[in-house]
């Protein structure tokens, strides 16, 4: 699936987007994609921990315990703001 | 016949109140148009001897094709609640400097407690739910603009 | 530096909607400008056999003097609940047609609930206690129009 | 004192300006002054007996217990119906 990062989580983390796959029959939630994210550095860990990050799911902003498909259009951002 | 169009801009380019007024009061028989513009200001405190050097622009970032969704479907939760006619909302994104114009929100509506609910309705949930992120310069720094409390106290008082 | 100037007009004339913006975008560094505006609009029922003929024009009277001292005043009470910028509030007398602009109320602040607040809280009383009277021309019959119990009990919210 | 009428009170009683003299030291209030008005005939008794009526004394609504001045402006009218 695309996993996209936005603002300053983009920032810190020094990606926009990424490809992360999906095995056959695999369940993942939101919660559990950010958990394997972790895995990938320090950076990661700190950022990816932070309580207020949300998550969209194509385009739609989701509750974190969603289940993915790899299909699935993915965005971790921190509290918008606009306006 | 109360029209009920929803014209949402997610563009650059600046935009004219006037003319965003002049067709919503057109294009419906509604009573009552109330409009929201919101404008890009320096608000650090000059009494400070602390404050940070006052903020010269904003720039406003964007997840391109969630933020018209996003602002659709806030238009739509307003239309369940209030008997409403047009309705526009323009954000703009990008580089804005200060005395910019940001966001305007116009709800015409036979009702006028209506358009007033609707218009702050949409203003609450887009400042809690639309994809946009401010960054802001001052004294040649750039920071990310921290996400406010109130505003989530604001949006949860339409629970 | 926030202005607190206030405007009041009185008039037979149009007003230009987007001027009135201009002016309290600019004369302040608030970040928020609410503007409500109201039009002249036929509601009778076309569903409704026994509805009257559709309305043609509304005639303002108003009591001179009294008006600008009522509206100051209603601006005043406002100021006193939330911290303003300028505000100006614009109200048309004499001949009106269908469709044409007869109330305007535009409130700058550097506060978005603030500046919704207010205009709400201006335009509900401007409807209970500025002396303001409509009459109605409806197939080349003319009535005074009723007061409203609503209007009552949207005033009375804010005590 | 100035005694002024508006809208469908007006007219009503088609008058809308008439001059009421306050003797010198005479206690009057502005219910007081809708009472005595009561009695310049029928149209005057029925008009001036609206519950909604309203009253201003020098151009600012004031309680019908208000006492009145000779010098005063006072103005009875219909509820409003601007904005």
């Amino acid at each position: 699936m695309k996993v996209l990062f936005f603002a300053s989580l983009r920032d810190t983390l020094g990606t926009s987007e990424l490809q992360e796959p999906l095995a056959t029959g695999e369940s993942l939630t939101a919660d559990g994609l950010r958990e394997r994210l972790k895995s990938r550095g320090e950076a990661w860990q700190k950022a990816l921990s932070q309580p207020s990050l949300l998550v969209a799911v194509n385009q739609a902003m989701v509750p974190w315990d969603t289940l993915l498909s790899d299909d699935d259009e993915v965005a971790l951002f921190p509290p918008v703001t606009g306006g | 016949m109360v029209q009920t169009q929803t014209e949402i801009r997610v563009q650059t380019q600046d935009f004219d109140l006037g003319a965003e007024y002049q067709q919503l009061a057109s294009q419906s028989d509604c009573g009552a148009v109330v409009t929201f513009t919101g404008l890009v200001r320096d608000y650090t405190d000059p009494q400070k001897v602390t404050s940070p050097a006052p903020v010269s622009e904003l720039f406003l970032e964007h997840y391109p094709g969630m933020t018209e969704k996003a602002l659709a479907s806030i238009v739509e939760r307003a239309r369940a609640r209030w008997p409403l006619g047009p309705v526009t909302v323009i954000h703009r994104v990008g580089a804005l400097p200060l005395n910019a114009q940001i966001v305007f929100v116009g709800v015409a509506s036979a009702h006028r407690q209506a358009a007033f609910s609707a218009a702050q309705f949409i203003m609450d949930y887009l400042k809690t739910e639309a994809p946009f992120w401010k960054k802001e310069t001052s004294g040649g720094q750039t920071q990310w603009v921290d996400a406010r409390e109130s505003d989530q106290q604001e949006r949860r008082r339409w629970e």
